[in-house]
């Protein structure tokens, strides 16, 4: 215990992103991320860091976009809207080919919404908010010590593959106080001899997104799509809990996977067959593991806070091999773990009844 | 062992450093915890409450529909959570704030004027201190040493109040005593 | 016995959700007497933004509209050009209008849109718990500036009517208080004038009035309007920063 | 006898009418309302002139003043 | 002949809005959508109506949010990057049930990209590129006429649903000039009681998307989705041309189908038995028929001027009943009538061998 | 014989994309001149916008950034923020600058940003094809006001300077023009005492240059200069607008 | 009967108005018709063409990769362009800016000095109309009538300009029928 | 003797060179560069000053000067 410290989750961003080297955050104030500008405006400068708060979350993200640009490790975060207003840069970011970690503290939308946690921006955060064919890496922890492993690890991908990562989570879980350890974590520094330092002693770099022909902006679209292959060949990561023998396969991330997780246990003292698969890398989508595992359970039940997005990435996997339920919750409510490990009993039964 | 408790308030009741507090204790004596905030519209006097939960096992959900414990530190929260308690757990109801009659039968109800005991003992901001000593004595998810060490911490810089908030915790402890007896002496 | 001042009618029975001795409230009794005295309340659309005052929709008796974090510039050109013939407003915080909405006030205002900006500066992101505003005082502690705002990191606070007043659009813009009766009078004309001006089809119209913040200035009401006088005022100097006539 | 009434549902208890009411008429209770907010009451209808200024100056708006004359309050 | 007149596409959007009894247009220039504007700053003042050019694309969205709450028909358009900071005030917009229509004239990207045609802003249009649970209805025309259909059917289904409508064309559709008939359409004007008029004789209006409870929240969010399953229902729509008696099916859309169209008839000269599945509306996805479709075929050809996208949609409603292969070009690039024929004449050996 | 004049170091060999007789080629040579003279190439770090001069990245030899049409500012703040010790510029149009741009230009002078801003104000959308820009003069012609910019449609020029002026966090602030020798001779020493000032740390720093589009203005390339002269300096006024010392 | 045309050249050379009367001519003539514009990175002087289809049938794709004829104005359109004339296809090129051999011997050219001979004509911006001239009279896609009606609507505010553009389409169709004959003649 | 030189390659017959020149030295030449345009040249070499004029207003970077003494040319 003695290395375990309590933690804010936002906070724990902060320290997390200050730990991996980074030493540039820009951001707008908004809730429920409120704590971690707070913690890097106190923390930053002591490190010799810049906390910079911007004008906008425009701003913000071109910001970013210049500090990446400048060769540095660079943090963003927003909720909702505000991740929103960022679509436009995130976009170039990731044609530019710049290295950055965006959180995207979920909240309840559309619109203003509400503050309480919610799912329902994964569509954005995976398949693309802004224009072009282009992705982030998605991370999705369930915990507040695995927001500061995703955060590490974002900055790292994010520098390997020269591309953005978003850390996707919900107020509940940045604002929620869990015991961490910070452990000793070297960050995988890399050398970026592109980026724009004042081109003494070396030609001049350039950095942009326009590629006026297109046979030049097709070839582009082209590199990005086989760097997009590498990255879902080796960065699919996931959480397989109580899947050896399960009949019934949970899948679920985030917030939304611990309530399952307390949901399965439920079950399983009853003796159901239950595990649960979780997505920790939402992009590139665990699809191997997931479609090995799809074979060995006899139905897939999809939770989310959101009316049912990540069920469609669920059922490209399936493709039709298994039948899919579904149960989201919006609008900033939470399911129960009852509510959960009923419908799970549910299932259970219509199998049990189907096979006996 | 695994306790789950919902603290709530008004915002500026300090039903947020109370859980904190316990989570902070809990954490120094080795127990897995959580604490997990959540409030309403209002900057200020909205509501706000916080969940506790100190466990032997690894912690699952953070989000507990119906806690085995809840402490209300004033009537919308006794109207809001009232019924949320899990059969045979307890309720702490700052009576002060909340002056009504508990309806639920089935669970433990520890009655606490604790902004009046508070406000007695010289500020009106220990009420907080009052009910979590109440709680504790039912309860006892966090040793009273646990508590007290953890105040020492929290009000390091501030020792001064640490007295205060020290009496209010006994305080709140001798009033559920009391009541304890008095309802098993009925 | 006669009611010599009640409740406006432009507002409607509910308690505001804004922190004790909050100066918002004051400002928003403002505007409704100012609906009121003008007696154009039924003609009247107001365009509330993200900020504390979010709720001013369940607590103005006229037609209201939310707009997005800034915008509310934009959504009030977007009514105003609709409905030319009908009094259109916004209510705006620091944040809102200062900082992710700047390019909205300037440009509304170099339109000259007929339309009365309602201006609320208190300094600070009230609603989001306290983060350092573009109108922060240099040397002020916020959630985001703990050391205290410096010029070298943050820069220099804006002044929002100096910088709207060498825009050909505006009609009339004015710097007032709320920290004393004496100054929430003169901040009362000067509303009513700015609605006067919108209702002359003068063009556009800012009234921007000094706030307080207790909960995020961590102080009391009372002690709130004393730090708006003593610190506020020197910096952002009331008086009018434009006036056609 | 020009007095004022204050609607405990809407006060907060702020005390900008004790402040500035020039007569100093008006004080805390010890009423608390159902948002645990102590009210202001008018203690001495004997000096309370009507003037309005606690009025103008109460955020929640939870003031109304009587008296025999004009209306020409709070601005 | 004699009702036809020459026009370009983003031309025909401005004299479609005008007879669709939109006197309201807020937008900001960018290529390849320039002819619209200035057709519009023309023609809107003689009509009475409003052309206002905004300072941004933000402010346009939040004009036309405005505008929409104030009870009128309004217009707005913009292409890929534009569209993508237009993301917040459509998911305000959508959240606020508030009647808008949206012109994407889509180019290529990520990033500032290049003003060649491209699809790859589908998943941002489809699936929602702002945050929260929520769906514009969004059309995809594949000619000048067909714009102009579109444009008024958009407004049309905006009002009826008080939805956004997004209709979703590219630059090469915009800009290209055909002969178009306006006939004699009368728009559905609905009584919009809900709207900020000011509230002379009856209570006041209040328009927002925020509802701070989440149970309020959720509520607001099921009342959406209802309304959604509600369009989903009654609006999809879809071309099925010369599937009667396909093996092969192309599934395509906007300038893309019209290129396998010409590939098609190339193929069918050749005995090819090849027809074109062409989405009209992109949400609602026209699944009821496709589903059918699916079934009378061997194999599904999707094209698209993107990575593969709209593809994700067709396997969804495959569901693993029958092969899809996929041909995209990118970043501005379109294939040519050959290349399309060729690949459809490949699959058609490669289903005879197996068959044969 | 010597060459006295040639190409600057600072220019890439590459020819200009601009059309023929456009002013960005003039405003491009003398930045480059400045970054040679200065000798600060080497440590120079510029930022492109969205306009014509979105390839300027391709001209300058010096590192070079593109950032997204309006944040140029923005991009030159992250940028400066970690390299502090570097020279960083942007380069802007008036529709980059002066419209989406505008809270993105207004911050960064008011958060004192060591930067310099090359303003190249040409009154309209030089790229998209000739729209109203920001700056575009009352009664001009251009594709979205086919009858003339009207204050009622379209409300006032902004004029940058002026607005800037009342920042804090300004350095020094200059409208020059490019219409005849002696006036780019006075940009060009403008242009370079930005630079200088930044070169030693005294804040924000931004050029505003009179450009021309003969293009879009529908004008050969002279008679766009003598129409800079006649119609833009009355409404435009050379001058310097602050200066720090 | 289905035609399809590309016509290319510097930006400012009237290569798109070229099209888009031959398009307004198509439909006078009560066909189906597309015109579509292709412009390189330039606002003035950078590539531009443009593509023109006048067809009795529906018509499918407007990108047309391989199009019958092809009109190039200029050296850099000519480079680009001459390997996509359709095989038995037209190829016309503006000699004066395109002095180059042509390579391709499957198609027909034209070779017209169309700037040189607007230049003769009075004005070098009618150079486009001397390259339709001599176009359409080898590949009547529209009627000479219909284009030259088209020319008087067009230019209907600027009647002054008729006479020297029919004058150049007349310079075009002649060079291209000396050039026929003389090819014939070989 | 002073004199310039002018990039063919660089140079999009503006005239702005000619239009400055004090001396009227510069005049459009006939030959047509690859992108269509006619450039500008020299055409009376005794007149140029070397006064770098038509290089301080040459929008494509096209001209250099040549002189005997020191640079102070085109600022
Ligand atoms: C796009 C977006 N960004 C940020 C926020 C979060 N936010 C809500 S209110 C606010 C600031 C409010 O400050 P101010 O405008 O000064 O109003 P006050 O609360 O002080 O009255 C912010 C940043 C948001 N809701 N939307
Ligand atoms: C987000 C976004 N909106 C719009 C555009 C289209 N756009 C490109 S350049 C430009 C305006 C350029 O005008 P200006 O900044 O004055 O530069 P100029 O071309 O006149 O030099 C616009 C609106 C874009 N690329 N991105
Ligand atoms: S947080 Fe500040 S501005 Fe907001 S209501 Fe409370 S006191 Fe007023
Ligand atoms: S009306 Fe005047 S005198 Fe009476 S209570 Fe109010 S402030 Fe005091
Ligand atoms: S000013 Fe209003 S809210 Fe404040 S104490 Fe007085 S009556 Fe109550
Ligand atoms: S369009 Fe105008 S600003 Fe752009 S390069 Fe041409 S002349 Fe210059
Ligand atoms: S250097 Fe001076 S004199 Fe010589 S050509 Fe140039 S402008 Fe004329
Ligand atoms: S100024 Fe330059 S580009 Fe223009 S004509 Fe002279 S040399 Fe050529
Ligand atoms: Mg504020
Ligand atoms: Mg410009």
């Amino acid at each position: 215990m003695s290395n375990k410290v309590l933690m804010k989750g936002n906070e724990a961003i902060g320290e997390a992103a200050i730990t991996a080297g980074c030493r540039h955050f820009f951001g707008y104030p908004i809730t429920p991320q409120s704590e971690l500008p707070a913690y890097l405006s106190k923390h930053m400068p002591k490190v010799g860091g810049v906390f910079l708060q911007a004008e906008s979350e425009v701003a913000a993200i071109n910001m970013v976009y210049g500090a990446a640009a400048a060769g540095a490790r660079v943090l963003t975060s927003s909720s909702s809207p505000g991740i929103s207003l960022k679509q436009e840069g995130i976009s170039y970011l990731a044609s530019s080919e710049l290295p950055a970690v965006i959180c995207n503290v979920m909240r309840a939308g559309p619109g203003l919404g509400t503050i309480q946690p919610a799912q329902a921006d994964y569509f954005q955060a995976v398949k693309g908010g802004g224009h072009g064919d282009y992705h982030n890496i998605v991370l999705a922890p369930e915990s507040v010590q695995e927001i500061i492993d995703h955060v590490r690890l974002g900055f790292d991908l994010s520098d390997k593959y020269l591309n953005p990562a978003m850390i996707l989570l919900d107020g509940a879980l940045g604002q929620m106080m869990e015991p961490v350890d910070f452990g000793d974590y070297k960050p995988e520094l890399q050398e970026k001899p592109w980026a724009a330092t004042g081109c003494k002693g070396r030609k001049m770099n350039a950095i942009t997104s326009i590629h006026i022909d297109p046979r030049d902006m097709e070839a582009h679209n082209i590199k990005l799509q086989e760097k997009y292959s590498k990255i879902r060949e080796s960065e699919q990561k996931c959480e397989e809990w109580m899947l050896e023998d399960a009949e019934i396969m949970v899948v679920a991330y985030g917030l939304c996977a611990r309530i399952c997780k307390s949901a399965i246990r439920v079950c399983r003292e009853k003796g159901i067959k239950v595990g649960l698969f979780r997505l920790i890398s939402l992009w590139p989508f665990p699809e191997k593991k997931l479609d090995k595992a799809i074979d060995k359970v006899k139905e897939v039940f999809v939770v989310e806070l959101s009316a049912g997005q990540m069920i469609e990435d669920v059922k490209l996997v399936d493709n039709g091999r298994k039948p899919i339920t579904f149960h989201g919750r919006m609008g900033g409510m939470t399911p129960s773990v009852e509510d959960i490990s009923d419908r799970i009993e549910l299932i259970h039964d219509r199998i049990t009844q189907k096979v006996g | 062992m695994h306790e789950d408790l919902i603290i709530a308030g008004f915002g500026g009741q300090g039903v947020m450093s109370m859980g904190q507090m316990l989570a902070y204790a809990g954490l120094t004596e080795g127990k897995n915890v959580l604490w997990m905030p959540a409030y309403g519209p209002e900057t200020r006097g909205g509501f706000a409450n916080c969940t506790v939960i100190v466990s032997d096992m690894e912690i699952g959900s953070p989000i507990v529909s119906h806690p085995r414990s809840i402490i209300v530190m004033n009537l919308p929260s006794l109207d809001r959570f009232e019924d949320s308690v899990k059969p045979g757990g307890t309720l702490v109801v700052n009576t002060t704030l909340a002056s009504r009659k508990v309806r639920r039968k089935d669970i433990d109800v520890i009655l606490v004027p604790a902004t009046e005991v508070a406000t007695e003992l010289g500020d009106l901001r220990a009420a907080n201190m009052v009910a979590l000593g109440a709680f504790l004595e039912c309860k006892p998810m966090i040793s009273f040493k646990a508590v007290k060490k953890t105040l020492q911490k929290v009000f390091a810089n501030k020792k001064s109040v640490i007295p205060l908030n020290e009496k209010a915790l006994e305080r709140g402890a001798e009033i559920a005593r009391e009541q304890r007896k008095a309802r098993s002496a009925v | 016995m006669k009611v010599v001042y009640e409740r406006p009618e432009s507002l409607l029975d509910v308690p505001f959700t804004y922190c004790p001795g909050c100066t918002h409230g004051i400002i928003h009794r403002m505007v409704a007497d100012t609906l009121d005295d003008l007696g154009i309340r039924e003609r009247t659309i107001g365009v509330s933004p993200v900020g504390c005052s979010v709720f001013a929709y369940e607590f103005f008796n006229c037609d209201m509209v939310a707009a997005a974090h800034g915008r509310a510039p934009a959504v009030a050109t977007g009514i105003k050009r609709v409905h030319p013939d009908k009094i259109v407003f916004t209510y705006q915080g620091d944040g809102d209008l200062a900082a992710i909405g700047t390019a909205e006030i300037i440009h509304a205002a170099a339109r000259g849109e007929n339309i009365t900006v309602i201006f609320a500066n208190n300094v600070i992101y009230g609603m989001t718990g306290g983060q350092m505003a573009p109108t922060t005082l240099i040397g002020q502690k916020t959630d985001t500036t703990p050391y205290g705002r410096s010029v070298e990191a943050n820069g220099h606070p804006i002044r929002v009517c100096e910088l709207l007043s060498s825009l050909d659009g505006v009609a009339y813009l004015e710097r007032v208080s709320t920290h004393d009766p004496k100054h929430v009078l003169k901040a009362q004309k000067a509303i009513k004038k700015a609605f006067q001006y919108q209702v002359d089809g003068k063009g556009f119209t800012l009234i921007e009035l000094l706030s307080t913040c207790p909960s995020n200035w961590g102080m009391n009401p009372l002690d709130s309007l004393k730090w708006l006088e003593e610190s506020m005022l020197p910096y952002y100097k009331p008086g009018v920063y434009k006036d056609i006539g | 006898m020009p007095f004022i009434k204050v609607r405990d549902d809407l006060c907060k208890g702020c005390k900008l009418c004790i402040t500035f009411c020039p007569k100093q008429v008006i004080r805390m209770s010890d009423r608390l309302n159902p948002k645990g907010y102590y009210v202001a009451e008018l203690f001495d209808k004997e000096g309370c002139t009507g003037c309005g200024i606690c009025a103008r100056m109460c955020p929640d708006v939870a003031i109304s003043v009587y008296r025999e004359d004009k209306k020409e309050v709070p601005a």
